[in-house]
């Protein structure tokens, strides 16, 4: 290996270094790619510049997928004139055996530089430095072992599960199938991109969203319920009995939203219908509280981040959809065709969903695709009084 | 490789199917969780109706991984976990067991191997990030090199739970923040408009493609030595970059003068509060590898202030809800500036309209 | 009468003197008052730092008033506060005397007079209103009349003390809402485009001002018979008649498709909570002078449900935050309705961007 | 008089009835203006559409004060051709004494109609009802007597007042003399108006905001205080003993936006760095607490209602001034003064400051005036990464 004194400086302290291990793998493996992968990158830390162009590289029948990063100084750093990303899909919820695992670095070393980025922000697993002639092979052999590729460009993009019902007590729906099911269903639409621009789904099993899918998904899908809170009584008791009341008081009660839990004789009261499912009385209280049974989703859409029109956070559209059968998961989904429908005709070049639904107008979308109007999806009826009334 | 030559027909199969990735125990369990608890840091318990239990032990990572990185992991969940592991959304690697007692040995295999166990419960867990130098076509600044900086300043953090309640750190390599609104958030803000290449321009961009990209309408066609060519309207121009990623002689990026902004308050989830954006509150900060010092000193500072004033439960935006700008400010010695006063669309809904005042 | 025949020579002397007119005991303890106390619907008890008392009464009166209406009220003055009265921004007059005793002789006056005494505290004070027919030139209805019919149904509720916090009422005869956000306000809506005048048009308007006025650029210079004229686009019109104002050829109002809406929660004190603006909860009621039992029947509803559901200060707006908009909705058996949901320039900041959902 | 079927309803009910006033008026003075107007407004109410249309009618040397009315149907009701109102600013704080009150409404009754608005939103007396050439005369036995026009146009408005230190133990500054000053200060102005549009004044003693300044205002005076609240520790308990600690902790702790009260030994402790003086726990407990002692004004600008741009309240502008002397006064208005030059040059026609300031920035407006920055103008800082700064 080369020189790379600044990198190096990433080598000390405590939190495991990508450097180290960078260099490792090129000591190991002895791939030029990686030796020249460290030098440019040095020359990014000296310089302060980047140094990757992009370019189009797919696999046979694809339109995307693959990151395609050709060096902009390969006269200086020829080992690094390419450094491809091929983002693969992993599977709803990042499960993996290790089999699945070894076998994936086994074809990912034969083929390309060894570098694997788990995981990506948009939930991809980023394989990450493969020259182009190397990319179909490379390609072959990963969707034999059952694996494809993800999205990029404007087309669906892949998904992004919480661990949900694997291991949460609140999940309330199968995040994991339903995530399945959508993104096999949008499988053409992930390789073959030609909408608008880009789309992406997150499905969180219930409102604390560990997907972050309201900001960051046009289409996020929420775990929720629509019966009371489970509360197992004896159990707010001994809660209590560990705990203390002024712990209730303090950390739980005064921090419901919406002043729904009442303290009642040593024990609690919770009026369901200004709970606002936000979750909190249920994660201070675990053994306690518990979703209530009647449990589905919600559709909340158009979030993304800064780009043009400034972060904008998934707007609520569907308080509440069963989501237990392979018919609710169907209906799901022909929700969403006639939503990417409505985008299609309604939307201008570059925009995503939501930029469309503010620019078009909230009434208007939900007339488009003929969802109905409920009282959840704002949080005020207007101040204005400009508007047009059918009378 | 041409295509002729292939003998494998593409099955567009979508997501790796994951009944196989699931721990007996969890397929066992599937949907009937009933509650959990986190015995120490880095370590979840989660018990099923049936009375099934499953230990989690979660550990960190590079992220920026190798073949040879995972290939460990691979051997510790053959080791201890019945060969089942998993990711969760922020880059840890999370070990599912039903075996109890596998847990300290664990523990101490991962803590040997360089992978800090923690991020559990209310601790600054691992950074959201990006990809940066290392691959993106348009960063000003490398992703992992900074989020290795800040996570071996909070590394105690990582490892401990002793915040109010969670923090989210992501970082960012441009202003398009792949890396997500985030508790405590450090991105790059350019202050300088793009520099146009003209050579460049006419062979790289489709210039109506450029010029709709503005969000301002900065740009507009000219004409550059008989060629159509783009200028830039300096005094409109926000700096904000989108040009760039739609034409790349646009070129925002600069050594000197795309620097780093510092952001807090964004939050995610619907717990107590609806979810929340982030607010500036630090700005100008140098882009200074390998270690961005003065960067991951103000999220010090920050993480400092809100561990010591935040009540149990209270996210950072939340806490700075109670407590007041004013005071964030005061607390946290960072300075507010005329540049924090919102001057976007919708900013007139930042005015304090009210005479509620904090002296 | 021409401007050579004045002998007297103007002074500007702007707003009247006020010394003059305040009462000796309130002139004694001017900025030196201590607390009050309401010891009854309609009196205040003000006590300065002096020990000194002042009560005052406090009553209803018709707003449009006559010269004889006034001497009236300065008979009751001269009688029993000392020759001074005064009059609250939401036209109600008040005495103010030192003494005691004049409080119940002076109560039992106004009313037999037919002035209700009343209107302090946790009540529903007089109405803040406009001039509607009576004056004003482009009103779509009459301003004092819907007022006395609104105030005849919540007459007992001026003269007691029984809802949770103060209620203030508004009304106004166009959208420009001269009335003023509140509590519960009465607004006109009109629902049709204007129709042009075409004839009256070019003798009365300038055409840019015209086209200047229109909020979302719907008006376009077009020629009609000839001459330079106006049109409206239709599809674009939200009939929200700032061009009658600008050109009253532009003409919205109508005798039927001129409706009311009503609106809630507007406060503009910033007690407890920020001042809110009010949000729209029914509209499409008709213009039915003389009584409008269809608009005072809506406040009647919105009453009901606040005083039965509000807590102690909570006013309706606040009220409301508390309990959700769709409870209110069933609490008032309003409807809620597509044209509620915002469509105009921060209509984002009002989506419910979040999980927080009611069932 | 001739008949008025629909207005006669408008006589029965508890209420005082105008349209009684108006009759007995009408039939003692019997001035014809009277019973046109009667039969118009039935008529109008007949038809429901309004037949009032505006023009121009002054007094000498002034430009504005006066709101012409002629009757569109003059044909029809001929008495009611001219039916002009005369806007007169009465002593801030609407204080009478009855000398005054008797002379205007003599007055009044020699030229005009003899109806009074007791008064306009803005705050004027409205004399409604006066024919063109009677208007100069009766402005010069009007001004004689103290009285001068109020404002209407694109001028400095009228002002609004509180009862402020008259009576109200909460009033932070002495707002009736500023009101004075001001409006005297702004005499040319409001008489003879030249600028984009309105600008009005309205000032509150304290942020109860009794004149509704904040919303309806372009130029909102609040009078706050820098220092802690006043408690009176004696009055506190009593209050407790009184009313009990439950109705503390309900109606006054826990609606303190802050949560800046605490309970301690059947006491309050209030933490003066959480307070933002919302008045709340003041008006609660009257006797007990008070606003400090270091008392000014706050400056909230760009009120207005909803006109073109929808509702828009003030903004803080100012935090904090003292207003004590006569200097506190003129700096005051410099200030004002300062404010309107740049409102003049950046403003467009009909466009209201606060409309300016939205479109044009708030830190824009702030440099152009030179006013400091202030964490209090804002209630966050900007979530987006769009401005360049002068670095
Ligand atoms: C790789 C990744 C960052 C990472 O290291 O994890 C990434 C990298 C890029 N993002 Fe991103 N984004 C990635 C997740 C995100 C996210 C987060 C998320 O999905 O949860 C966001 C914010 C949420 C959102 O969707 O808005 C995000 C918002 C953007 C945007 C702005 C979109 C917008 O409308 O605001 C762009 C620019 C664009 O699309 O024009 C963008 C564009 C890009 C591009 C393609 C830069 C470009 O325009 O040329 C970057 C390619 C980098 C590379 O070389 O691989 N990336 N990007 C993430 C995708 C990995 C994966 O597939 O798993
Ligand atoms: C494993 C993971 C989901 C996954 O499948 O990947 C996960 C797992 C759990 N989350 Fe989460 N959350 C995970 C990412 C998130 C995220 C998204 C993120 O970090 O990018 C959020 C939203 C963050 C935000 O608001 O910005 C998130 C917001 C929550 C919350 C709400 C926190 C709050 O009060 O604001 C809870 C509730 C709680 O803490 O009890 C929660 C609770 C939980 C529980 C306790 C749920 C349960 O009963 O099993 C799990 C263990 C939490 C722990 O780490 O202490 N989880 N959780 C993610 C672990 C991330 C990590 O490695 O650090
Ligand atoms: C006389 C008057 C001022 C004036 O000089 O004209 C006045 C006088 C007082 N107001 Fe007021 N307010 C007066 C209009 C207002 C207005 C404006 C309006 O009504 O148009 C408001 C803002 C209303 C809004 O938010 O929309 C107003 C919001 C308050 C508040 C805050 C109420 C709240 O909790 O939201 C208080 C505090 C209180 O009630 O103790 C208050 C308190 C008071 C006190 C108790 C102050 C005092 O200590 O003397 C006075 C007697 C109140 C009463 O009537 O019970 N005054 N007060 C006005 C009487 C109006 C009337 O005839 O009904
Ligand atoms: C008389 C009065 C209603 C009343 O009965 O009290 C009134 C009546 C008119 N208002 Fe007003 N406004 C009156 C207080 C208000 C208020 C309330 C306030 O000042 O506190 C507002 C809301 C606050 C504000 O300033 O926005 C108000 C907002 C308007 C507007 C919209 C301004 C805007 O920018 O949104 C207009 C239209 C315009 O200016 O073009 C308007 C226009 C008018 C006009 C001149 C109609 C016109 O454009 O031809 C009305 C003349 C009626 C007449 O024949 O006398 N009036 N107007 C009030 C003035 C009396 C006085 O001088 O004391
Ligand atoms: S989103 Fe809900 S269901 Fe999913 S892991 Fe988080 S807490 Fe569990
Ligand atoms: S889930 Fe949230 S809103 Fe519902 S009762 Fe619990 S804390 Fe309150
Ligand atoms: S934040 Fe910007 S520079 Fe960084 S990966 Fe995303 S698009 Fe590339
Ligand atoms: S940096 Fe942003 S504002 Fe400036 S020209 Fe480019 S797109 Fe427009
Ligand atoms: S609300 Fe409209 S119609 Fe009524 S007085 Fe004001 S401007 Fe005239
Ligand atoms: S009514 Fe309003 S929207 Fe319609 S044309 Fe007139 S000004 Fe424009
Ligand atoms: S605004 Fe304040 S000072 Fe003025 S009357 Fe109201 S409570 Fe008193
Ligand atoms: S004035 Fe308002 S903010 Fe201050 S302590 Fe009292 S209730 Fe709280």
């Amino acid at each position: 290996l080369n020189e790379t004194p600044m990198l190096d400086q990433l080598e000390s302290g405590p939190w495991p270094s990508f450097v180290s291990g960078f260099k490792e793998l090129a000591e190991r493996t002895k791939k030029p790619m990686l030796r020249g992968v460290l030098d440019q990158l040095e020359y990014s830390y000296q310089t302060k510049m980047g140094y990757w162009k992009g370019g189009l590289v797919t696999v046979d029948g694809y339109g995307a997928g693959i990151i395609t990063r050709y060096s902009m100084i390969k006269d200086k750093y020829p080992e690094a004139a390419e450094f491809h990303t091929m983002r693969i899909q992993p599977a709803p919820g990042l499960h993996y055996n290790t089999a699945m695992l070894r076998e994936l670095c086994d074809t990912w070393e034969k083929y390309g530089s060894g570098i694997i980025t788990l995981h990506g922000q948009t939930g991809d697993i980023m394989l990450q430095g493969i020259e182009q002639d190397k990319v179909q092979e490379c390609f072959d052999e990963l969707n034999q072992n059952g694996w494809d590729l993800g999205g990029a460009g404007a087309g669906m993009r892949t998904g992004v599960s919480c661990i949900g019902q694997g291991r949460c007590e609140n999940a309330c729906y199968d995040n994991l199938k339903l995530h399945l099911d959508a993104l096999k269903h949008f499988s053409p639409q992930v390789h073959r991109p030609e909408w608008n621009y880009k789309l992406k789904f997150k499905f969180s099993g219930c409102p604390n969203d560990c997907t972050n899918a309201i900001m960051r998904s046009d289409l996020a899908v929420i775990g929720t319920w629509r019966d009371a809170i489970d509360i197992d009584h004896d159990e707010v008791k001994a809660w209590i009995a560990e705990r203390g009341v002024d712990a209730l008081v303090n950390n739980v009660i005064n921090h419901c939203p919406t002043k729904a839990i009442m303290l009642k004789d040593g024990d609690i009261d919770i009026s369901t219908r200004d709970c606002v499912r936000c979750m909190h009385c249920i994660n201070a209280m675990s053994k306690a509280l518990s979703p209530g049974k009647e449990r589905g989703i919600a559709l909340l859409m158009g979030g993304k981040n800064t780009l043009k029109v400034g972060v904008n956070m998934g707007s609520l559209i569907v308080p509440f959809m069963k989501m237990e059968s392979d018919e609710d998961r169907e209906a799901f989904l022909e929700l969403i065709e006639e939503i990417i429908d409505w985008w299609d005709d309604a939307g201008l070049d570059h925009e995503r969903i939501g930029e469309t639904i503010e620019r078009v107008g909230l009434k208007q979308f939900l007339d488009g695709v003929g969802i109905e109007y409920d009282i959840n999806q704002i949080s005020r009826p207007r101040d204005n009084p400009y508007f047009k009334a059918k009378y | 490789m041409s295509s002729q030559e292939r003998t494998w027909k593409t099955i567009e199969s979508g997501p790796h199917t994951y009944e196989e990735a699931l721990h007996p125990v969890v397929r066992k369990n599937y949907g009937k969780w009933k509650y959990h608890e986190i015995p120490k840091p880095g370590v979840l318990k989660h018990v099923a109706e049936s009375g099934d239990a499953i230990w989690t032990v979660r550990a960190g990572t590079p992220r920026q991984d190798t073949v040879d990185k995972v290939r460990l992991l691979c051997d510790i969940a053959d080791k201890y976990s019945d060969g089942y592991l998993r990711f969760t959304v922020r880059n840890n690697v999370e070990f599912l067991t039903p075996n109890g007692e596998n847990v300290e040995p664990m523990i101490a295999e991962l803590e040997s191997l360089g992978f800090p166990v923690g991020g559990t419960g209310m601790c600054v867990s691992a950074v959201s990030h990006t990809q940066g130098w290392l691959h993106c076509d348009i960063p000003a600044t490398d992703a992992s090199g900074v989020v290795k900086s800040m996570m071996d300043t909070v590394y105690n953090e990582f490892k401990d739970m002793q915040m109010p309640n969670k923090v989210r750190l992501s970082t960012s390599c441009c202003s398009i923040n792949c890396g997500g609104q985030a508790d405590i958030a450090v991105v790059v803000k350019h202050t300088r408009p793009p520099r146009i290449n003209h050579d460049h321009l006419v062979k790289t961009c489709e210039l109506p493609k450029a010029v709709a990209r503005c969000p301002v309408a900065a740009i507009r066609p000219t004409v550059v030595d008989g060629k159509k060519s783009l200028m830039v309207d300096e005094a409109k121009c926000i700096c904000c970059g989108a040009c760039f990623g739609a034409c790349p002689a646009m070129e925002i990026n600069h050594p000197e003068h795309s620097k780093f902004a510092v952001w807090v308050g964004g939050k995610n989830s619907n717990a107590r509060s609806k979810p929340s954006t982030m607010s500036l509150v630090a700005h100008n900060l140098p882009n200074n590898p390998p270690r961005w010092p003065e960067v991951t000193e103000v999220v010090g500072r920050i993480l400092t202030a809100y561990k010591a004033g935040g009540r149990p439960w209270e996210r950072i935006g939340e806490w700075i809800n109670r407590i007041g700008w004013k005071r964030f400010f005061e607390e946290t010695g960072l300075q507010f500036d005329d540049n924090m006063i919102d001057s976007y669309r919708h900013a007139r809904t930042t005015f304090n309209q009210s005479a509620h005042i904090r002296f």
